[in-house]
């Protein structure tokens, strides 16, 4: 298994190919569509992150020390943006993602090229991502 | 007839680039943009005569005052109202409309009904939701049909003689659609109902004559009328404003203070506590001059063609839903394509320099009503050109197409 | 130290002229004057990113949003508060509070007791005399003893167990007297009452940090911090907004609207719904920027050599009384020339190109403790020089002999 | 008697020997202290004038046809103000006032030189006496 950084790495040099924003977008929607099925009945409220303009929703699990993450969401941009980060953090230790820097979003230029206000629901998803790590970091 | 380009000339931020394309700003409906002639107009008062208002008696005082004064004359005149005491300055249309409702509180009781519609902005909802918190009174809503327009024959059968008052946007801010609120408020006084008309987007598009529509209460925004944020106006019949409760308590509100007893002052004062936006009440002055320089007659027919282009292009686009696709209607259009989420339209066609608003536009009950999450929402003012709308047709396809 | 001819060149209305004589500006406890760099930052919202906030995704949405959240920090930053949300921006100080007193409307019964002094401005005064003609509760006043001062030992006796609320202003607007608040908040706390801090004059004359006042609420206005017109704050501790009702209804201050059940959204936006003052809030942070620039140090010990200035010139005029003249003070100087009425004073001043303000500065409850129509009162900031003062202690001079 | 329009030349002609506004404010002053004392028990709320910052109380009585005003004032430019205007109505029958024309204020330039709010003051003033002569036309 790769580390979280190796895995941030190799999505930056992923967009290091694109030309302009609109093969990221057009890679961002793809990878929404490939998102495999959430569950209908994990949508719920307490699974919704808030600060998105689209219905974001993260669930996890947490099995031999590791957190499986999974997401959805009903706007498909929204949901290539969390495919990203289920790839980079889901299957780690609880220390592992508390430890992570968290540079990728940046390098690809995501943040500029994504409106503030998907960048902020994007900055709630990292940060949802953090709870979930202590509150099972706790549990251990 | 208007002539585009130059009047462009006058918003320095029409020539932006957004993403290294111009700005294309189609968001009119959240808030207009702003002249040059209005933004001076701050510029000069903080210049040359910012001062606190009414008590002055130094020059500088006496100038802020005449000129604060003179939006109260300019508003009387282009909205044909009797007296300028019945115009109250507030920070916005929310803000006027809580001040009668929050006035309402003690002359409402659990026997009474208030009327709203299905198609309000939060703002003229949740005030009265509060209301009927308080005072045990009953809200009843008047429903919209599948074109987006008011069911009038509802609206009939739920004016009932308990129903009090009428609470009614003039032009919807998500569908565009103009109210029949002529006939609304004939209806309602004939109920013996009173009626107030949330006119934030209304007063911008067409000239209106509140005397003629013989409203009780009127409010609108400056900032959706070419004017600063910060600054609204409220209307009210003379009667009805003096027979209500001040909002407020504060300086200028006041004529006589001790701890024993305090007298309120006369209208419009006695809503107006505190030190005014006074640089935003005069830019606003502006602004209805600059608006009254372009001539709404022109203003409202030049964004008519401009609505029916767009409309047109528009449907041209495969699975492309508008909501509220009428006659009587602003230049205000609200869609969907398929099945895409209206934010991922809303942050494609940004990242072509178009500025729309995606989602629900403060008015969650329609978006329930027509079961949909939100809508993309292009809106057009009378500085928006034809080249424009292609432009954003055009986005929108290849939007489309990228969402696949 | 200031270098006090340099900061003039930042602020155009000082060089304009009244009535042909350079304008000598000693009104600013009404209002101060406004920086090129705070007008600029008005001029370039309007000219570059206009748009409306927090719901939008568009580029100017998101810049402007962006920016108006930039004040919110700034305010924290600058006022020692622990957190953005405890900051909810107002039209003003008057709007603060008032959004403090129509919360308390249910938290308040006819047992309680609220305190304010008698040196309150009416903004702090009319809003608790309404709270208490809802609620039944009593107001009861801490006097203020021959010298100006609050009588703190009355204010102690007065601290029974049932006052719930304490209102008293940081600094006297028309006397210029900072009072102990930190002594009276600790008092009030060990009593169990709550405090409210009127910082309208506080603010704008010296650094506080709010977290080691331990206060409540505090409440101030933009405009007399070198901001612009229809722009303040409200901080309260965030357990305490919390459990305050909204005060408005309208769009940003809901998370969920339907005809059966609405949600309020959490703190900030609780309490700030309705477009805001954007342009008004932004410039606002800019203002902040600017007088820290400064150094509120600096601006300290400058105004207070122009108070000692002042006052000493102002004594040697024969029958010349000063109201409030004590050690601890801001640059505010309140005065009458013998029998003469401060409007005659204060018109014959204005023929100088000065501006003072004259009258009660909405405290009547101080002119009837001193038995006085009101006062002529100067005030000074850090932008006024020595030499306006020798001017204006010559022209109250001429107007006395004038006046005979 | 001369009629009020003579009554407002001979005022304007006055002030057009001033040379600045520091003899218009002296001249105003004097007027002020020489205006006959005004009984106390006339001082009353409803002869209070509003608009004013100053206090202001005009009070008038009605015989053989003709208006006596009298007025006072806790400001003494605001009493010469007003002891112009009671030399200018004072003596008149009702049709008289209500027909003339008051042009004096503006040319003798009072409206400049005094600060608007005292010339709002003033206009309440003049208005207050109009009222009391539409009052006494209807008493007739
Ligand atoms: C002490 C004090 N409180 C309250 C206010 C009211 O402030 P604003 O008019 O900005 O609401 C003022 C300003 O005049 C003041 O000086
Ligand atoms: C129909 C309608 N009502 C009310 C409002 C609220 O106006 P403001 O936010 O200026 O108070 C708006 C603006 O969004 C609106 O469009």
């Amino acid at each position: 298994m790769e580390s979280i950084q190796q895995k941030q790495d190799q999505i930056i040099e992923e967009f290091n190919f694109f030309q302009d924003w609109s093969e990221k977008y057009q890679y961002l929607i793809d990878l929404g569509k490939t998102l495999p099925e959430f569950a209908e009945n994990n949508k719920i409220d307490s699974n919704l992150i808030k600060g998105c303009q689209s219905k974001v929703w993260l669930n996890s699990s947490f099995n031999d020390n590791i957190i499986i993450f999974e997401a959805d969401s009903d706007a498909i941009i929204s949901k290539g943006i969390i495919s990203l980060l289920v790839k980079v953090f889901s299957g780690h230790k609880p220390e592992e993602i508390l430890e992570a820097n968290i540079n990728f979003i940046e390098k690809i230029g995501l943040d500029s090229h994504l409106s503030q206000t998907r960048a902020n629901g994007l900055l709630s998803m990292v940060k949802q991502i953090k709870i979930y790590a202590i509150a099972y970091q706790a549990k251990q | 007839m208007i002539d585009v380009y130059k009047i462009r000339e006058d918003f320095p931020i029409l020539s932006k680039k957004i993403n290294n394309t111009d700005l294309i700003y189609l968001d009119n409906a959240a808030t207009s943009q702003t002249p040059i002639q209005v933004i001076d107009a701050i510029s000069d008062y903080y210049k040359n005569y910012n001062s606190n208002i009414h008590r002055g008696l130094h020059s500088l005082s006496v100038d802020a005052t005449n000129k604060f004064e003179e939006t109260r004359l300019k508003v009387k005149e282009h909205f044909g109202i009797a007296h300028t005491h019945e115009i109250i300055f507030t920070s916005g249309t929310t803000h006027g409309i809580n001040i009668i409702s929050s006035g309402l509180e003690k002359m409402i009781s659990s026997k009474d009904e208030l009327i709203v519609s299905e198609m309000e902005h939060h703002s003229n909802i949740v005030p009265w939701q509060m209301l009927c918190e308080k005072t045990g009174s009953k809200l009843k809503v008047i429903p919209i049909k599948d074109d987006g327009t008011l069911n009038i024959d509802e609206y009939k059968s739920l004016l009932t003689p308990n129903v009090k008052f009428v609470f009614i946007n003039h032009v919807s801010n998500t569908l565009g659609i103009v109210n029949p609120i002529k006939e609304i408020i004939d209806l309602a006084h004939a109920n013996k109902s009173q009626v107030l008309v949330d006119g934030a987007q209304g007063a911008a598009h067409f000239k209106i004559n509140l005397s003629e529509l013989d409203v009780d209460y009127y409010v609108a925004s400056a900032h959706k009328l070419c004017g600063p944020t910060g600054v609204g106006f409220l209307y009210g019949k003379s009667d009805l404003l003096n027979s209500l409760p001040p909002y407020q308590g504060g300086g200028e509100m006041i004529s006589n203070v001790t701890f024993n007893k305090t007298e309120y002052a006369d209208l419009p004062h006695k809503f107006e506590a505190g030190t005014p936006n006074i640089a935003g009440v005069i830019a606003f002055g502006s602004a209805l001059d600059y608006m009254n320089s372009i001539g709404f007659d022109n203003i409202e027919s030049y964004e008519k063609t401009l609505l029916d282009y767009a409309t047109e292009s528009l449907k041209k686009i495969t699975n492309l839903k508008i909501y509220g696709d009428i006659e009587e209607k602003i230049s205000v259009i609200s869609f969907n394509v398929g099945n895409h989420h209206p934010s991922d339209i809303g942050s494609i066609l940004d990242q072509f320099g178009i500025a729309v608003r995606t989602g629900q536009h403060c008015t969650q009950p329609i978006m329930d009503r027509f079961n949909i999450p939100g809508t993309v929402r292009a809106s057009f003012s009378f500085y928006n050109t034809k080249s424009e709308i292609d432009l954003f047709v055009d986005a929108v396809k290849k939007a489309s197409k990228m969402l696949g």
